[in-house]
């Protein structure tokens, strides 16, 4: 097995973890926690990729994982902030509570 | 004097040698780090010992009374005692608490705190590894201790540990920035995020004064800035809210005791001596000595000098200095010192870019004065400043 | 070496896969926090064995430094810190692990199959912080504004959404 | 030809104009600010005026050629003739004008940041200012009866808000409506005249190398033409103007809106009624001269020339105003009022100086008159000032004690006004006036009246003085504070008039000075004004020259006598006390009081029509038009109930078929998503396997 497959390997693991998280959790913010799992799954594709595609000098990947991370963090923060919002609106974090648009 | 400013660097190379001659190939490089390792881990926390003793007999001067003066000539053996008294007390752990959350923190707290200075060169050829981005390392393993603190304090169940923690956490989340950002200065001056690098760029010496960057304008706000940030990091007077004895007993490491309570004690120090020895290689030439005449003095004693040097700004400042309010630490932080770094930045640009010369000092440092001024006029608006009066036992 | 590049790889995944697993099942939000901090780190590791040394000293520095932490405050301001909750998972939680194996299923298949796994590592590839710098502001200069106006309206976007409504009361 | 202060004319305007825009931006506290802002630029623009003045004293002469500058403003219409071009003119006339005004506007601005001290609107007031003295200005250096139009209308607009300025005053208020719409009645006939002006010359430039409107070309080819009753087209125009001059400058019919105007601030009324606004009216005749007093044996060259219809009218109308303005004064108690009417007659004199002797004479005394009134009003304000807000004479006297420099000065502004013989500016322009109306070929009866006026006008203003400053203190009724308790004392302070601070002083002492300096420049022995105004043929001290100057010497001391002993001698002790005039015969009295009931008059005829025709026009409106409108909308709502019908059963029913099925398939959809997210989520996993799958299998190689 190729260093490269373990990696596609290990993150498609991660993938599927943080999926299997954020459909089965029942709380918001573990749900967030998979969907950054999620993307951090694709984040190491991206490095993997790089590091072992054709030519790493062209540094595309990497600096797709650097924004990524920045859009991840972002998304992190906005997140939060509506999980809190919703806490403050609903009193509960539990994602299948929360099934109605309108308060 | 090469020699003895290289002493460790030989000692290192020739016990390598020794040790080839008897292992095998693959095991050199893990051998090389720890013997790189090795003396940091036997300098700081010694270092640290005599630190306690120093901040104690500085804090007894300055509120006019004797500090420890009991254990060895002049209380000099007090951390020995002390650091005794830790290992053989008894390790209380409260029943309620996160048993395992409660015993990893102080690791985690304290084995970032030492690998900070993986990055750290603290003389000549004396850095452990050589990162491209050291810098960004220093930050990143300095930023995972937030969770070691929160760690600690969620996990004693205790209201005031938990309390002590959020406000730590958020003091470090809130002066990360200005500290990050006033280190962002010199990179852009260096243009390189390797601390050996930007020590060797402050190398040379322009008549009197060397080329550190505290001597130029966005480099003397730059130092103080740090210099405060750091102060907060630390955790340390006038920003030591998290662990204020008259508020929050002990803040987040309350519920600690015995060594446990030494390693917070260790961790807090070590990463005061790592966070200093930042500000000696980003502003103040690092290793480097002030004069080419003082050259034979090794590096790494310049370093240490400037350390103490520092430490004794450290404890003054302590010893001066009020507690703050949470809403005047979180003002000063955002309404202060990022507003106040940012400008610097553009400071730092335009002395970048303008060919060296007396007006980029005049542009300069108007730019950094005028932001002073008027950031401090607008934060002092209708706040009445009382003068401080002091009373003296006699 | 090889075997010590496989070694370290074995660690830093079991690492990973450990601390998502458990971030994913752990009844304490906290605890979950905590693991999901400890795959955070492991990925950075990852990343610095890919030779990504600054997208892995980034990732430390933004997930285990900023991420964790914000995502504990969410826990701690949501009350979830105290007490486990009865119910972790919902109701129809079989079909959603169906769903995740299936997934995982069909991910490895494709890697095990695809031509582009088989590639043989090249030779030391790595990115020194000065070209990642240089190509930051020259080729990605645009996307690096938007990136910084998007965190500057994230910023805002979350203070305003979190800051507590004047109660009605009034 | 075309020097920098011509070309650059326009910065004096420009210069008041940015301050009252700056200080309109100014927020209420920046008191000092606008005051600074409003005063520097006036004395800006006073510099400036100044630099023009020597430029024009340099080349003025009797054939001094007029400097001015146009450019094409906008193009209406396609050709040389659609464009539209400004400009300004820069010859002695204006000179003079820029000068006086600058000068006064500039001391009464400093006088107002005394007066207005107290007042919270301090800011508003200096905007309104600068715009009034920037309008002003405009006029006076327009070189296009248009631009001079526009900015005609922006004086009568700031002269409205500052009238109004106190306007919770419900009198100010209407005050500043009836001088806003009293002007507009003769603006109206103004821009008739501009218009029939337009159509038949073209241009509404005054001087364009030849084509101006009021140069040789044009005016004979006005002259020529006759209108009804073989009135020449110039003479016309020339009238129809002159109506705007009179409904600006208070002459006769029109005079009403001024005494009321009072209402304003006193700076106010200075700037208004001495220096500014109401010369505007003469100013306008005598920049059109040309037009009044073209006739056709004049153009033939006859130098005997028979006197223009136009020209005549303005002396006829001046002369009533001048006398009839006076009579009313006779009887005023209102400080301010008096000033008002006088105002009017010497206005009248004016109007009578450019009707019979030329524009010099005119100006000479608008000049005067301007420094004088303006001094006498600033006084006035200064008294009011220290008495606190008292405009009632008789609850004045004696003031002369609390406030000598006041005294001092009105004092000189008063022997001005009334003529004192030698050593006064007012005695020599009215003289001037006076002598140009005794040789006017017409008739003798404007003498007549005017030297009545002169005598009214030294009685009434002898009245004034004694009254005001004379006898002792009737402000309070209650018995002098006697007592040395210190509550008393405050109280004493509080209720004995005191002498104003020196802002408002100083600018009084030079005005005064002024007034007696003018003297020098005007007497028939060294006419230099007239000659730079340049349409003079003076002959010294001629025997009817002395004659005159003997007869209105005698009227004054006459006027001044009367008033010493009507009022000097028998000093009233109360303010209730009646006035002695009112023992004159057959209520006349009561006549000048009521001000020959004129604004009564105007109540009956003017306005009650108007309200009549309102009411006409109500009542079209209710019936005639509403009913059409009624109509119309009974047919469409008749439309609509069909419409509405077609809907209800038509329409409808399909519709309400299609919705119930649309919605029945909607909430079947609705079952699939119910909100929870992660169900969602699940579709989408689900819909990654798929995707993965086909991709493998299907699209894969």
């Amino acid at each position: 097995m190729t260093p490269l497959a373990g990696y596609l390997l290990l993150s498609a693991m991660l993938f599927a973890i943080g999926l299997a998280g954020a459909l089965t959790r029942r709380n918001a913010i573990i749900v967030l926690i998979g969907i950054e799992l999620m993307l951090n799954a694709a984040n190491l594709n991206f490095i993997a990729f790089w590091r072992f595609g054709p030519n790493p000098e062209a540094l595309t990947g990497m600096m797709f994982v650097i924004f990524a991370i920045a859009v991840a963090a972002a998304e992190a923060a906005v997140g939060l902030a509506l999980i809190i919002a919703i806490y403050r609106h609903y009193k509960t974090t539990a994602v299948d509570e929360v099934n109605h648009l309108k308060g | 004097m090469a020699d003895l400013d290289q002493i460790f660097v030989t000692l290192k190379h020739w016990l390598l040698g020794q040790f080839a001659n008897v292992l095998p190939e693959c095991w050199l490089p893990i051998i090389s780090i720890l013997l790189s390792l090795a003396p940091i881990l036997i300098v700081f926390p010694s270092f640290f010992a005599i630190m306690t003793v120093m901040e104690r007999k500085g804090l007894g001067r300055i509120q006019n009374r004797y500090g420890p003066n009991r254990v060895g000539p002049f209380g000099l053996l007090q951390p020995a005692a002390d650091g005794i008294k830790a290992l053989i007390k008894e390790d209380v752990v409260p029943r309620a608490a996160d048993k395992l959350v409660h015993f990893l923190a102080p690791l985690v707290l304290v084995v970032t705190a030492f690998t900070v200075y993986a990055v750290l060169p603290i003389g000549r050829n004396m850095v452990v590894l050589d990162l491209d981005a050291g810098l960004l390392f220093f930050f990143a393993v300095g930023a995972a201790s937030e969770l070691a603190v929160f760690m600690a304090g969620w996990s004693s169940r205790n209201k005031y540990a938990l309390l002590g923690a959020m406000r730590a956490v958020a003091q470090m989340v809130s002066y990360e920035i200005p500290l990050i950002l006033a280190t962002i200065s010199v990179v852009m001056i260096t243009g390189t995020l390797s601390l050996p690098q930007i020590v060797l760029a402050q190398g040379t010496y322009a008549g009197l004064l060397p080329d550190w960057f505290v001597f130029t304008p966005w480099g003397f706000a730059g130092f103080i800035l740090f210099m405060i940030a750091a102060n907060a990091e630390a955790n340390r007077s006038p920003f030591d809210l998290p662990e204020g004895e008259s508020e929050i007993i002990a803040g987040y490491f309350i519920e600690y005791s015995g060594f446990k309570f030494a390693l917070f004690f260790l961790a807090e120090y070590v990463s005061l001596f790592a966070i200093s020895g930042l500000g000696i290689t980003l502003f103040l030439g690092g290793w480097n000595a002030p004069f080419p005449a003082l050259a034979f003095i090794p590096s790494w004693a310049w370093f240490f000098i400037k350390l103490i040097a520092l430490m004794c700004l450290f404890i003054w400042t302590r010893g001066t200095l009020p507690r703050l309010r949470q809403d005047q630490l979180m003002n000063f932080a955002w309404k202060f010192m990022i507003p106040m770094v940012l400008i610097n930045l553009i400071a730092t640009a335009l002395w970048r870019f303008i060919d060296a010369g007396l007006t980029r000092w005049f542009v300069c440092g108007a730019i950094v004065v005028i932001a002073y001024l008027l950031l401090g006029r607008g934060l002092m608006q209708g706040k009445k400043i009382a003068k401080r009066t002091y009373r003296f036992a006699d | 070496m090889l075997n010590q590049m496989t070694l370290s790889f074995a660690i830093i995944a079991i690492l990973i896969i450990a601390g998502a697993t458990a971030a994913m099942t752990f009844r304490n939000l906290v605890h979950c926090a905590l693991a999901v901090a400890v795959a955070f780190a492991g990925l950075a590791f990852a990343y610095l064995q890919l030779n990504a040394q600054f997208v892995g000293l980034a990732q430390i520095l933004v997930y285990v430094g900023a991420v964790a932490i914000l995502i504990v405050f969410a826990v701690l301001l949501t009350r979830g810190g105290e007490a486990a909750e009865k119910k972790v998972f919902s109701a129809s939680w079989i079909w959603g692990g169906a769903i995740a194996v299936a997934v995982f299923g069909v991910l490895a298949w494709a890697i095990q199959h695809s031509f582009a796994s088989q590639r043989e590592p090249l030779p030391e590839a790595g990115a020194s912080v000065k070209q990642i710098g240089t190509a930051l502001m020259t080729k990605y200069v645009l996307p690096l504004e938007v990136i910084g106006l998007l965190l500057t309206a994230a910023l805002i976007g979350a203070v305003i959404i979190a800051m507590r409504e004047e109660d009605k009361s009034k | 030809m075309e020097s920098w202060i011509v070309k650059n004319l326009w910065l004096i305007p420009a210069l008041p104009l940015l301050a009252a825009g700056l200080s309109a931006l100014l927020p209420r506290p920046f008191r000092k600010a606008s005051a600074t802002l409003a005063i520097g630029s006036m004395s800006g623009a006073f510099l400036l005026s100044v630099v023009a003045f020597v430029h024009a004293l340099k080349n003025s002469g009797p054939d001094s050629a007029k400097e001015f500058f146009n450019f094409a403003w906008l193009q209406f219409a396609s050709g040389d003739v659609g464009v539209l071009k400004l400009g300004w003119v820069l010859d002695p006339l204006t000179a003079v004008m820029l000068v006086m005004v600058t000068f006064v506007g500039t001391l009464i601005f400093i006088y107002s940041v005394g007066y207005m001290a107290h007042d919270e609107n301090f800011t508003r007031f200096f905007t309104f200012l600068s715009l009034f003295a920037a309008a002003m200005l405009g006029i006076v250096i327009a070189n296009n009866l248009l631009l001079l139009f526009m900015s005609w209308e922006l004086v009568g607009l700031a002269s409205y808000l500052l009238i109004g300025f106190w306007y919770h005053k419900p009198s100010a208020a209407a005050a500043a409506k009836k001088a806003f719409i009293t002007t507009r009645i003769g603006d109206v006939f103004f821009l008739l005249g501009i218009v029939w002006l337009y159509h038949e010359t073209g241009t509404l430039l005054f001087y364009d190398n030849g084509n101006g409107c009021l140069e040789q070309t044009a005016l004979s080819k006005m002259v020529t033409h006759a209108t009804v009753g073989g009135l020449a087209v110039s003479a016309a125009i020339g009238i129809l103007i002159f109506i705007g001059a009179i409904g600006k400058s208070g002459q006769f019919p029109l005079h009403v809106w001024l005494p009321d105007a009072m209402e304003g601030p006193t700076p106010v009324s200075a700037l208004i009624h001495a220096a500014t606004m109401v010369a505007a009216g003469v100013f306008l005749v005598a920049r059109t001269y040309p037009l009044f007093e073209v006739t056709l044996p004049g153009l033939a060259g006859d130098s005997a020339a028979t006197v223009s219809t136009a020209l005549q009218v303005v002396t006829w109308i001046g002369a009533i105003t001048a006398f009839f303005a006076a009579t009313i004064a006779v009887a005023q108690n209102d400080i301010k009022r008096i000033l008002a009417y006088s105002t009017c007659s010497q206005l009248g004199y004016m109007m009578i100086g450019l009707g019979t002797g030329g524009v010099a004479v005119g100006m000479f005394h608008l000049i005067t008159h301007a420094f004088f009134k303006a001094l006498l009003f600033m006084g006035a304000g200064s008294v009011i000032h220290g008495c606190h807000d008292e405009q009632d004479i008789r609850k004045m006297g004696g003031i002369r004690n609390y406030m000598p420099a006041t005294f001092l000065t009105y004092a000189v502004g008063m022997m001005a006004l009334s003529g004192f013989p030698l050593f006064f500016s007012g005695f020599w322009s009215k003289d001037a006036i006076l002598h140009a109306a005794h040789s006017w070929s017409v008739s003798h009866i404007p003498f007549y009246l005017g030297v009545a006026g002169a005598f009214l006008t030294a009685f009434y203003m002898t009245r004034q003085m004694a009254l005001v400053f004379w006898g002792k203190y009737r402000g309070h009724e209650r018995p002098a504070v006697a007592t040395k308790t210190p509550q008393l004392l405050a109280l004493k302070e509080e209720i004995e008039p005191h002498e104003s601070p020196r802002v408002m002083t100083v600018p009084l002492i030079l005005l005064a000075i002024c007034t007696v300096g003018l003297s020098l420049i005007g007497t028939p022995a060294w006419p230099w004004f007239q000659d730079f105004l340049g349409s003079h043929h003076s002959e010294g001290f001629t025997k009817d020259t002395v004659q005159i100057i003997m007869i209105s010497g005698l009227v004054f001391l006459l006027g001044v006598g009367l008033g010493v002993g009507f009022y000097g001698y028998v000093k009233r002790k109360t303010a209730s006390e009646p006035d002695p005039l009112e023992r004159l015969p057959l209520g006349m009295h009561t006549w000048f009081a009521k001000k020959y009931g004129i604004d009564e008059l105007y109540e009956l005829t003017v306005i009650r029509f108007n309200a009549w025709a309102a009411r006409a026009c109500a009542f079209l409106d209710e019936w005639v038009w509403g009913g059409v409108v009624a109509i119309v909308s009974y047919v469409t709502l008749a439309f609509a109930w069909l419409n509405r019908a077609i809907d209800e059963f038509v329409i409808n029913l399909g519709f309400d078929r299609g919705c119930e099925r649309v919605s029945r398939g909607g909430s079947l959809l609705s079952r699939l998503q119910e909100g929870r997210v992660q169900v969602y989520l699940r579709v989408l996993g689900g819909a990654l396997v798929v995707l993965v799958l086909f991709l493998i299998w299907g699209g894969g190689k």
